[in-house]
């Protein structure tokens, strides 16, 4: 186990002062704080070894490869993957639009069934909206049992009517509940049918292993781990990298671009694409990011995501045990051990906006408000939104007792 | 405590008493609207005198954060007994006087939800007027 | 103007040295270095101010929303658009994919022509060789003329045809040729089809106006331009942002995401989009990224993109007069004011790599070699690949002379 | 001059002077392979003995950068005489150790081309060989 107060001083923000107070940063579920080691790391690609990656026959342009290609492979350690199997994206958002699209049209055809939960994130449930009215495939949205996770019988219900592709969050961005992915692999895997895990908000607080769990597609990105924005992975298994197609096309990607005439008409050109991973990162690669997010994996590693996630519900369980009295309704699962480093809740009878409002300028308390991108989700909690205080590695007890008396406070003005 | 935000006493005065608060039995109108993504919903009914075109009683309901439903409250008083060319010559600037002249960024739309609300209905009456006249012509 | 010399030292990369001689980077339209102000400005945007933008309310959030806008902003008057014509992406390459895809699903019927150009990177090729085939349309290539720029003649045969889009690039990323878009554009409007312009190579070595040029959609990227990567932009005219439909969808970009019932079937969802250019960036923004590239176009507007275009020709003149002899042979116009701060040239009987090879191991000199992703220019040059020297504001009449040293040095070895 | 490079005399030599370069009039087999993101391309003409298994002569004409021009010179000195068994226990690192033991990674691509070219046809000869010993039990 680590202390937190011993990694403070890397992650100078913590020193900004807030409405005159420290900052206290409460909303790592929408993005981390960053360390010194992963701007250092940025810092010295720029300033040491910038070059655009790929093609180019100099010593800068080897360096950047060679840096590119060892961030891949501790990405695809971080995770159990191979390198091949690893696709850098600009983020998860832009991972689930990709994967959505390629899966809908290698493996979906009119009246198919694709199932998502009420857990997720609109980022997990838009794009497939959009590709099953494309394909004119029915979307199935899956209910929570009452642990907050996904209810497994409806799951397999509409596996038994035949449903083609599941996509379902890892953990749930509003409740920080565990969907139990390995579970669930094995019985979509039991139908044929194709899993897809957003694990935006897992891989960031909890070890995962993509061989272990055994999707067929995962997605998370940068920003939420240290690591810098703009950054995200895709990761494929080795059997679907080789069964699809590239959804973005352009330089780096490609083996041979030939004209087949001189005034060449419908598929003018024969073009032969480079192998996976590669072939599915069109366009100068975000070098940069890639460094980024690898040094963010070193800081992490070096503490253990086992401990991470310890961490995290030790100051989950301190911050349940104060929020039991009346004024409060916390929503989820009251037990530290079935969630990550995340609690929504409201105080009754105050909007969650004017809490949020009042912890920042009252406390410098930096929380999010809302309906945290993941609207079904809030209104089946019953309410428009809540305050979400979402913990990270460089958390402790002491903010979260600030907390507790800026709660007070707010109470005291707004009641 | 930090005085530099938005819940001067007037604003907790009227979140924690809203002026004209509640519903009208028969109303000559009734406006809804909502901020859909922070889930602010705000609903008029408004008694309406067509021939002096003047709000003759007005009274809200509200879904909302503190900031919108005062400045809902503040509306009210304001705009009961007007006509509605004066309701449709407030701006967001008069809104934002409510709360001591500025606001922060993140709190603008709430603020702003009822006027713009109310505004809708009173701005295509004026419009309507203009054309009627103009008609007569 | 501006002496390159008074601003070397805020590129610290500059001072590293190459298999010990003095990096001489000459490999700038693969990727620009980057000035100490540029790292500076992101560092202390994830320092002092990093947080997600949008819908938080906490004081960081509503700085880092803050940074952003006012990023969108500098990028707007920089070519001259509005704000909300301006949309963030993650480089020139997912910018021209996603443009090609809304295009084709707005304005493209079967058997619809598509006009592109043999000058073409290929990330402005094979997006519309997809869409195009995907659509049934016919993809036509337009040669050059004799001035390496777009054949006019030609492009106006094909919009007499009725062609509805035509996508050409600004600047040639092989030959630095700039090609008339004032021009085009009107012709093409007069033909009422859709121009789009690849601005990878123009808007970071000269003044650009989209306004002036009147084009629909353009794309470009920071990378290039001083900027980290991962950043680029997507210009879009109002007329058609109001008319086009998200490519991305997810968090962020959407106002309201209601489910219609509880186990829902296809088009389960009432979804309502955010105004553009909100709507059109889906996901967590890179504000990395657009802080970054704000920053670099405050460094570059302080030059003057007159000015900035001025110096490269003069290291164009003075390469091309040492270009002369009987050993070169150089591609496209020999008259630096055709073209922006680019020459690729062979060595007559002599392989590119094995140039750019010798270069960077003999003398610190980085060059690009190959068909620099627009191979089918490259072909019609009549070779398999060239070596390429591209500058930027940083390089400077003594590197030149360094570099021709070198040829002749590379020469020797190799005849 | 720094000579942390690859091209050593050895390879300058080859480059200058392609040992076997040119035709072979009626050949049993020609071989072509290109590094189509470059533009390395490299044609063998093999005279092949099929009985004893053995490459009799073989000649290569490329349109490529030195280092594939050398790798493919080497490489049919090395293997003219050989049986074909010879010439698929050739390794990356064979080749390699033509050019002092390492290239850098942007160079392997070319450095590589000629083996692979030529292997890609030996090995499909060895492999039906061995299907045909196979078939006679
Ligand atoms: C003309 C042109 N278009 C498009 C691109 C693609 O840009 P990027 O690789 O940054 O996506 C480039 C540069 O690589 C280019 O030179
Ligand atoms: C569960 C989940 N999925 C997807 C996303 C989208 O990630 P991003 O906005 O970084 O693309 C988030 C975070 O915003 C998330 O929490």
């Amino acid at each position: 186990m680590f202390d937190p107060n011993d990694i403070r001083h890397d992650f100078p923000i913590l020193n900004v002062k807030v409405n005159g107070k420290p900052l206290i940063y409460f909303d790592n579920a929408a993005t981390s704080q960053k360390p010194k080691q992963v701007i250092e790391a940025i810092e010295n690609f720029y300033f040491l070894k910038n070059a655009n990656v790929g093609r180019s026959i100099h010593t800068l342009a080897e360096e950047a490869t060679e840096l590119y290609f060892q961030s891949r492979k501790k990405v695809a350690d971080f995770i159990n993957a191979t390198p091949e199997e690893v696709v850098f994206s600009s983020g998860t958002t832009e991972s689930l639009n990709a994967i959505a699209n390629v899966v809908a049209e290698k493996f979906l055809n009119p009246k198919d069934i694709v199932v998502t939960s009420i857990l997720e994130h609109h980022s997990n449930l838009l794009p497939w909206v959009k590709v099953c009215k494309e394909k004119s495939c029915a979307l199935k949205v899956v209910n929570a049992n009452k642990n907050w996770t996904i209810n497994i019988e409806k799951l397999e219900a509409l596996l038994k009517e035949g449903a083609k592709v599941v996509s379902l969050t890892h953990v749930s961005n509003v409740l920080g509940t565990i969907n139990p992915i390995k579970e669930v692999s094995k019985l979509v895997h039991s139908y044929d049918a194709i899993l897809v895990v957003d694990a935006a908000q897992s891989v960031p607080h909890m070890p995962v292993d993509v061989k272990d769990l055994d999707c067929d597609f995962m997605a998370f990105g940068a920003h939420k781990m240290l690591g810098p924005m703009g950054t995200g992975v895709l990761y494929l298994k080795k059997r679907y990298a080789d069964l699809i197609e590239p959804w973005n096309l352009g330089g780096g990607m490609i083996k041979s671009v030939k004209l087949l005439n001189e005034v060449p008409e419908l598929s003018c050109c024969k073009v032969t694409y480079e192998d996976t991973p590669i072939r599915f990162e069109a366009g100068t690669p975000n070098v940069e990011g890639a460094v980024g997010l690898s040094a963010a994996i070193d800081y992490l590693s070096k503490l253990g995501m086992n401990s991470v996630l310890f961490h995290e519900r030790q100051l989950v369980k301190y911050l349940l045990e104060n929020l039991k009295g009346n004024s409060f309704e916390v929503y989820g699962p009251k037990d530290e051990n079935s969630i990550t480093g995340i609690v929504s809740f409201n105080l009754k009878g105050i909007h969650a906006h004017d809490v949020a409002y009042l912890l920042d300028k009252l406390a410098g308390i930096a929380v999010r408000s809302g309906h945290h991108c993941a609207q079904p989700l809030v209104n089946i909690l019953g309410t428009v939104a809540t305050v979400r205080a979402s913990f990270y590695i460089y958390n402790t007890i002491e903010e979260i007792n600030a907390f507790i008396e800026a709660l007070k406070e707010v109470e005291k003005m707004l009641k | 405590m930090s005085s530099d935000h938005i819940y001067l006493d007037n604003l907790l005065d009227h979140y924690r008493n809203p002026r004209n608060y509640g519903e009208i039995k028969n109303p000559d109108f009734v406006i809804e609207d909502a901020n859909l993504s922070c889930g602010d919903e705000v609903k008029f009914f408004v008694k309406f005198d067509k021939n002096k075109n003047v709000i003759e009683d007005i009274k809200f309901v509200s879904r909302s954060c503190a900031v919108c439903k005062a400045s809902a409250s503040i509306l009210t008083e304001l705009v009961k007994g007007k006509p509605i060319s004066f309701v449709n010559s407030l701006t967001k600037k008069d809104v934002l006087n409510f709360f001591g002249g500025r606001i922060d960024p993140s709190r603008e739309k709430c603020a702003l939800l009822p006027l713009r609300a109310l505004q809708s209905k009173t701005k295509a009456i004026e419009e309507d007027s203009h054309k009627n006249q103009k008609d007569l012509f």
